[in-house]
């Protein structure tokens, strides 16, 4: 007979073990593969790997491609926190405490374009945003305004592929949110209330906080999958141009690999890049989690 | 005819067919139906050879990673679909089989197949820098003008279009000023096959002797006429090739210089006098115009699968087949005799005069130029991202080709 | 000023009718008990006036304005929720201060209340945890130091001290009233503690179902209640009330008869009713072992000890009766004799279940 | 009320506004694939048809075996979408409620891996998945899709936020862990469940450079592969037949949202755990 | 069988001892009630024994056998917890049949459980709601239905009735009782009520700071406190304890002076001990307004109606005494005469504040 604490960790070891399996050998393996990878000089395909040591890592550190790339990912994640994290917080908040009538409404329609591929979204913001002769150009036109070419512009080029992800990735984030303000006992809400604390202070102090572990998990995922997610309208409408001005670290690891066939390169920089990210979970977990509250 | 060993194929085949994969990056707007109709009617009339159709997304670039991740297993299809741009990298790196080779071995009476039906400096442009027949030319495209007549005449301009480039920037200016619309656009893709239209045309080379070359004095000038119109005069536009091309078609652009493949595109989509005109050359020099389009090559891996890549191929070379080919896609067709053919296009043409603006200018047509080596896609990056530069004003037109040549070619000599 | 006014109001929950026609007057700068048995809509009540809950139909007056569309921060109101509702990220002392650094109450000022509330609610020490690390009544304690820090006109306490022993109740309960008699703010307090209740009051409303049943001071409630539903739920143990007709002068219950001094029976007649509903509270209910003339007699079932007194219950023709004494000498099935203090009883018309009134020599 | 009415008021032109701009794509969407080429391009923004015509979806239904599509589509997606949340059940619940070695550190491991790019990932397991001999088959499309922490995450961080004494209860009746996750924590964690469930569903179905990798055949195609056949940067894009794939892709998740509407935002509605 | 024992049991909180070396006995099928001040570790004690709190050192046994590693569901326990933890997202019937059904109760006995426990906990007609539909003492009452249905060996409860009116709790006590004395579950009851306490428990167990003072039949307990904390925490009003030291066969406090009987002397004797603490009840206290011999005389310094009685507050030498009487005739600032009852004194020693023990005559 084993004791129970025992066969509570056996237990334990069960219930993770389906994913630790999918895991293992969709992730840590080919992660594995990738960092040794890294190491060498390849195009994939030769019989013949190159092993080159910490070159490529050298290389990428030398190359102000890099820094223009991460200068462009930092861009990327912080329009997408305000547009997908903070201004979702707002509207859930606005939602849940200050609107009455109409509700419903919004929640439903508001969630609508996340079902919607970014490849389609792509082409259709392509055409919509066309600065030539797109229903936003012709609507300028009118008012005698000429809008710039964005997609040859940079740093604007950066703000509208960014404005075109969140519009698929906003309402997902809006209902997940709502989903955690809701959680926020309407007691606690109204002892505030009855303070007469104002809409915004109880935002910040209270539904904020209390809602942080919701929070934290759209404000890593609007990092992570946002980056994901915007490599499909960069590789659709941009290709990382006008000279690499719209490219992100997601984008221009595939660039080096499946463009410019520079295996070795690529790993490097997906392994800087997974090292970079990994540093933000690392502070995440220490300075963030600190304030996040949790009942267990 | 039949040999023993085509007496072996035959009877294996009674048995079963065998079957081989034929990867394309042909969508259903660029010809994908067309293959499809060629495979099943060859899949019909072949008692031995099973032909499995893959569609691949993304174009060339999409196809050569995908066989990349094939090759990486093992494993690899019989006939692959490679654009010209990749001519080098592909037999670089990748196992193939010259036709020849196959026809020599098992077809003996195919022997004169390629010589006969193909003119040479067609066949060359299948040939890598060893001189190797990597594979032979499928389709053939060429950079034409496509022009709004509307606009040219709303303009005051000749409806014909410009003849040379000279003229061609005294036009987009003129339609700026007169209508307040763009006069010219230059398709922006992913690579450098229009812009060495526009150099070598004027006398610059891309490559010298395994060498970038194009920042020579006729390929800045070439370049500053263009980055003009863009940066100075704003009579051209800049942006993506997609919006560009939609411009053009909803009439807000007056020229469009792009390849001969976008013809049904825009014939289908274009509600004004549009036409389609042989690309301009620069003031008494002659055209140099890349062949776009693809090569047929080998990459099956057993006996048995180069024969019927081969059977396949002789097939899809046919001058029923080519014709076909021709037009479902709108490229040129890169055998002879096809063009005059009863059984080939001659109707076809008569009736799609936009198709002339093509097949008229094929004496000028010159190949794509790669640049080698391992390096030779970052280089291609490079004076893609100087175009960018280029036309976004940062930097002027002989500032950036010479940066980027200088760039290029430390790349290409690590 | 400060004076709440109840018009007719209802509150539903879905078909549910929790406050049915709520008429009350709360006195600026009285100390209301809010009294009735569970579920009966005490914490609703206390919702509407603050603001929290909407009202279904009627008026709500504060202040003499009426407040219907007033929202809850606008009524300057300092509450205390029967499930505390404390900010959980927080710990005690935030939770204490929240409110008034959000109004810019000076720094000096904020320390000062919130040191004064620690020590009123024995709270020093606990100022760095978070409510899941308190005990139950360490978090109710915290609750109401939220509220007692509020200086507002208007103060609702829903059970503030359920969870609290005796000796700290007692504590607490005097420090608020000390509170009160310093800003007279209108206080309103649910509890379910009659001493509570009986201390704290200026009033008592009681209410059941969501009807009001009677306000009146603690005194009145309890020695002259309206009906027998506020007979019976006032006072611990509850009174007895047992059915009784009225008969030449006497009261029947079952076979015996009590024969009615002369106050009651002119009040008996007044109220043209033969049928009654007969209380009397325990404690005012004499036990003798030895008969007794004019009394009724009964058999003693059991007793239970309080500590300090005794609980005896008795049956007198079917009917079960609890006397309470401080001494104690009878045993299960001895015989006693019981005969009502008649200053002391209460009847009650059987059919409205309203009390008959007090003869006039009772109320001088 | 008067007051309250203006000031909500605004908001509600606010959020009209916003709503009409998130909303005008798919509207676009939909009113071009019912338009021919040529009243795409000349007239984009009219958004009601001139000429309303089902040619577009005509032709894809003839160019396509667009039903066996969409019902693989459907198959990876829903096949996806109940391997990763039920496991992820699991995994966030074994992380929440068991103490064992290596806890923390085997979370965090597990949770770096949102960080890893796909295309770190993508050859090596190509590599595998032709090795185990699932290239062109709908199970290589599903297998390393499975392998997605984003579900943990979210699941495990509200699993944090239902009180402890809950579970406790479940602890004194003996309930057994499988039926203390049935009946307690995933009720009190649907909205999570539901959003995870969702967010697998929405990237299962639009999943595109994976399929593309594997998938060779037309049957074996799944919708956004299906859209690529319309799209061609030289060919140019047939944008109408394009949108009329956008518009059938979009279909089954925006009819399956609709369906499943109420009850979803019912479910985060009252998800007050300690309402 | 179901004694449940601690030997030496800490339970630590970070630095925190909430509950410092207990050992204490709970007989197999008593009813012991604990009691004491809020965060004196009550509710932590019941949840080392239902398991849900690990145990810093020391040994819980459980039926005889070591528990400390037997996982809370093995243990056989149902329990109220002090916030009700009610599953939100099930109806009142879900949640009060969850754990049977969880068990495999048989589908009639569930009916007739859950029918029985509504109507004990008068909870009919809500069995659709959702806990958040409910008001505060209806939650409670589910809790403790929830907990009632089950037939468990052990039985602990953590304030079950504190949000419940006075009838209500009444009426749910003797229910208890009655359900305790079908099945003899070894009760642990936490409550604040001392009429709960003295009614429902076998025995009280008292802790201050988590540390066991005194366990005892509540006779004992408030009769025979143990030490000053006890005679203090135990009864409404708190017992009075002033300082007074032996002198010359008296207690001298301030300035007056006190003659002890015989009984009283010899035991003082005995405890070699000249300064004490000196306890009487507030009810043991006979106020006279005329001068009585060796008697101390004090000053009225206010009064408190507490509806059946009366709280007199007076001061002796700087001393606040409580006195209660049924009857009141005095007023502020009257002069008035206190003899104790010496049968109902209790001296303390007061440098460890432990009780003297009582004269032999009074234990008898
Ligand atoms: N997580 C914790 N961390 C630190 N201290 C704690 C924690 N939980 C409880 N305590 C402290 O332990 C002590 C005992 O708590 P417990 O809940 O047992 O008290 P209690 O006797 O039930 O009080 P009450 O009558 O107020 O419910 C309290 O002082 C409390 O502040
Ligand atoms: N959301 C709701 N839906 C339906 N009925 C409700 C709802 N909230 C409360 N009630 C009912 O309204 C009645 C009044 O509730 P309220 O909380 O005011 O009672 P209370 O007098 O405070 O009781 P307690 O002393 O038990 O706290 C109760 O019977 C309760 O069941
Ligand atoms: O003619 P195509 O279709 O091969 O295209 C040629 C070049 O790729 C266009 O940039
Ligand atoms: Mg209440
Ligand atoms: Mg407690």
């Amino acid at each position: 007979m084993l004791d129970f604490r025992t066969k509570e960790k056996i237990i334990a070891y069960l219930f993770i073990l389906p994913s630790f399996t999918v895991f293992s050998l969709f992730m840590f393996w080919p992660l594995l593969r990738t960092i040794y990878l890294s190491f060498f000089s390849w195009n994939m395909i030769k019989p013949t790997k190159t092993f080159v040591g910490f070159d490529n890592y050298a290389a990428l550190f030398k190359d102000p491609l890099t820094y223009k790339v991460m200068g462009n990912t930092l861009a990327y994640i912080l329009i997408l926190l305000i547009v997908n994290c903070v201004a979702p917080y707002i509207l859930s908040f606005i939602l849940s405490a200050v609107i009455k009538r109409g509700k419903e409404f919004y929640k439903s329609v508001i969630f609508l374009p996340s079902v919607i591929s970014l490849v389609v979204g792509s082409i259709l913001y392509l055409w919509i945003l066309n600065p030539i002769s797109g229903p936003l150009a012709i609507i300028a036109k009118m008012l005698g305004i000429t809008l710039p070419i964005w997609s040859k512009t940079e740093g604007l080029v950066i703000v509208v592929l960014s404005i075109i992800t969140s519009w698929k990735i906003f309402g997902y984030n809006f209902i997940v949110i709502l989903a955690g303000v809701s959680g926020v006992s309407s007691e606690v809400i109204e002892a505030a209330k009855l303070d007469h604390v104002p809409l915004h202070r109880i935002f910040l102090d209270i539904v904020l906080p209390m809602s942080s572990a919701t929070g934290i998990y759209v404000f890593v995922m609007t990092i992570v999958q946002g980056l994901q997610y915007v490599f499909t309208p960069i590789k659709v409408i941009t290709q990382g141009g006008p000279d690499n001005g719209s490219s992100n670290a997601i984008y221009n690891a595939y660039q080096e690999a499946f463009v410019l066939y520079r295996t070795g390169t690529a790993s490097a920089f997906a392994i800087v890049t997974m090292g970079l990210f990994v540093l933000l979970l690392i502070l995440e977990f220490k300075f963030v989690e600190r304030g996040v509250y949790y009942e267990n | 005819v039949p040999g023993s060993q085509a007496d072996g194929g035959q009877s294996a085949a009674k048995t079963e067919k065998i079957r081989i994969e034929y990867w394309h990056p042909n969508a259903e707007t660029q010809g994908g139906q067309t293959v499809e109709k060629l495979v099943n009617d060859f899949n019909a009339q072949s008692e031995t050879v099973e032909v499995v159709a893959r569609f691949n997304p993304d174009m060339y670039k999409g196809l050569l990673q995908n066989l990349q991740a094939e090759v990486a297993t093992g494993k690899s299809p019989a006939v692959v679909q490679v654009g010209w741009a990749f001519l080098d990298y592909f037999s670089n790196n990748f196992d193939y089989t010259p036709p020849q080779e196959i026809i020599d071995t098992y077809f003996p009476e195919d022997k004169n197949f390629i010589k006969d039906n193909f003119l040479p400096n067609i066949l060359d442009l299948a040939k890598n820098k060893e001189n190797i027949q990597v594979g032979i030319p499928y389709s053939l495209s060429t950079p034409v003008l496509y022009i709004n007549r509307d606009i040219l005449r709303e303009a005051g301009l000749d409806e014909n279009g410009p003849k040379t480039w000279e003229e061609l920037v005294a036009f987009a200016n003129t339609i700026k000023e007169k209508t307040g619309k763009y006069g010219f656009y230059m398709q922006e893709p992913a690579d450098n096959w229009a812009t060495q239209a526009l150099l070598e045309s004027n006398g610059a080379r891309m490559m010298t002797d395994g060498k970038a070359s194009f920042a020579s004095e006729e390929g800045i000038q070439a370049y500053e006429a263009y980055a003009d119109m863009v940066v100075k005069t704003k009579s051209a536009l800049h942006i993506s090739w997609g919006e560009g091309v939609q411009s053009f078609i909803d009439g807000n652009v007056g020229m469009l210089f792009t390849t001969i493949a976008q013809r049904a595109n825009v014939q289908k989509g274009a509600a004004f006098d549009v036409a389609a005109i042989n690309a301009p050359s620069w003031q008494g020099k002659p055209k140099r115009l890349p062949a776009g389009g693809c090569f047929l090559a080998i990459t099956a891996q057993t006996e048995e699968e180069k024969k019927a890549a081969w059977e396949f191929e002789r097939y899809l070379y046919s001058i029923e087949s080519i014709a076909e080919w021709t037009k479902g896609t709108g490229y040129v067709p890169p055998r002879k005799d096809v063009a005059t053919a009863e059984n080939g296009l001659k109707q076809f043409l008569e009736e799609n005069k936009m198709m002339a603006a093509a097949t008229t200018q094929m004496d000028g047509v010159v190949s794509w130029t790669s640049f080698p080596g391992d390096a030779g896609l970052q280089a291609e990056q490079v004076l893609l991202d100087t175009r960018d530069q280029i036309l976004g004003g940062k930097v002027s037109a002989r500032d950036g080709l010479v940066a980027a040549q200088e760039k290029i070619n430390q790349l290409l000599s690590q | 000023m400060k004076e709440i006014v109840f018009e007719n109001v209802c509150k539903h929950y879905g078909k549910n009718l929790v406050v049915n026609h709520l008429n009350l007057t709360i006195r600026a700068g009285e100390r209301l008990i809010l009294l009735g048995p569970s579920g009966c809509g005490k914490s609703t009540t206390l919702r509407i006036i603050s603001g929290l809950e909407n009202i279904s139909s009627g008026k709500l007056y504060m202040g003499g304005k009426c407040v219907n569309d007033v929202p809850s921060g606008d009524r300057n109101i300092a509450m205390v929720f029967q499930n505390y509702a404390l900010f959980p990220h927080m710990t005690v002392e935030e939770n204490i201060t929240y409110g008034l650094k959000v109004h810019k109450v000076p720094k000096g000022d904020i320390e000062e209340r919130l040191k004064s509330a620690l020590q009123m609610l024995r709270l020093e020490g606990l100022e760095k945890r978070k409510p899941k690390e308190l005990s139950g009544g360490q978090r109710q304690r915290v609750a109401l130091a939220r509220a007692v820090v509020k200086r507002s006109d208007f103060f609702l306490l829903d059970e503030p001290l359920s969870n609290l022993d005796a000796q700290l109740r007692g504590h607490a309960r005097k420090e608020l009233v000390k509170i009160h008699e310093m800003y007279r703010q209108t206080f309103v307090y649910v509890t379910h503690d009659q001493v509570e209740a009986m201390t704290i009051g200026d009033r008592v409303a009681l209410m059941n179902k969501g009807v009001l049943q009677m306000v009146d001071t603690p005194d009145n409630v309890y020695n002259r209640p309206a009906n027998v539903f506020t007979a019976k739920f006032i006072g611990a143990p509850a009174a007895n009330v047992l059915d009784a007709d009225y008969w030449e002068n006497g009261l029947i219950v079952g076979k015996q008869k009590l024969l009615l001094p002369e106050m009651w029976i002119e009040q008996v007649k007044k109220s043209r009713s033969n049928e009654f509903a007969f209380g009397i509270r325990p404690e005012h209910i004499q036990l003798s072992k030895a008969p007794i003339a004019n009394a009724f007699k009964g058999r003693v079932k059991y007793i239970e000890n309080y500590g300090n007194r005794f609980g005896i219950y008795f049956e007198i023709e079917g009917n079960e009766i609890i006397a309470m004494a401080d001494e104690n000498d009878l045993s299960a099935n001895d015989t006693v004799y019981f005969q009502p203090d008649f200053a002391k009883i209460h009847l009650f018309d059987r059919s409205t279940t309203n009390s008959i009134g007090y003869p006039k020599e009772l109320i001088g | 009320m008067k007051i309250r009415c203006t000031a909500e008021l605004k908001w509600h032109v606010m959020l009209g506004l916003f709503v009409a701009l998130s909303l005008f794509p798919i509207v676009f969407a939909i009113s071009s694939s019912f338009k021919d080429l040529n009243e795409a391009y000349q007239h984009a923004f009219g958004l009601i048809p001139r000429n309303p015509t089902l040619g577009n979806y005509m032709q894809v239904f003839t160019r396509l075996p667009f039903l066996q599509i969409t019902g693989n589509t459907f198959f990876i997606a829903a096949s996806v979408t109940l391997f990763k949340t039920i496991t992820a059940i699991f995994a966030a619940y074994a992380f929440v409620y068991f103490d064992f070695k290596y806890k923390n550190i085997l979370y965090f491991v597990l949770i770096s891996t949102i960080f890893i790019p796909f295309t770190v990932t993508m050859i090596p397991n190509y590599l595998t998945i032709s090795k185990l001999g699932f290239s062109d088959k709908l199970l290589g499309v599903i297998l390393p899709q499975l392998s997605d922490a984003t579900g943990i995450f979210l699941i495990r961080q509200a699993m944090r936020t239902i009180p402890p004494s809950l579970i406790e209860v479940a602890k004194l009746e003996k309930t057994g862990h499988f039926k203390t996750l049935k009946d307690i924590v995933v009720p009190l964690v649907k909205p999570a469940v539901i959003s995870s469930a969702i967010l697998f569903f929405i990237n299962a179905w639009n999943e595109y450079v994976w399929p593309v990798l594997i998938l060779k055949s037309k049957e074996k195609f799944t919708l956004p592969l299906a859209l690529q056949l319309f799209i061609s940067a030289e060919g140019g894009t047939d944008f109408t037949i394009a949108m009329a794939v956008s518009v059938m892709t979009m279909i089954i998740p925006l009819t399956l949202y609709i369906i499943f509407q109420k009850y979803i935002i019912n479910t985060f509605a009252s998800s007050g755990i300690k309402g």
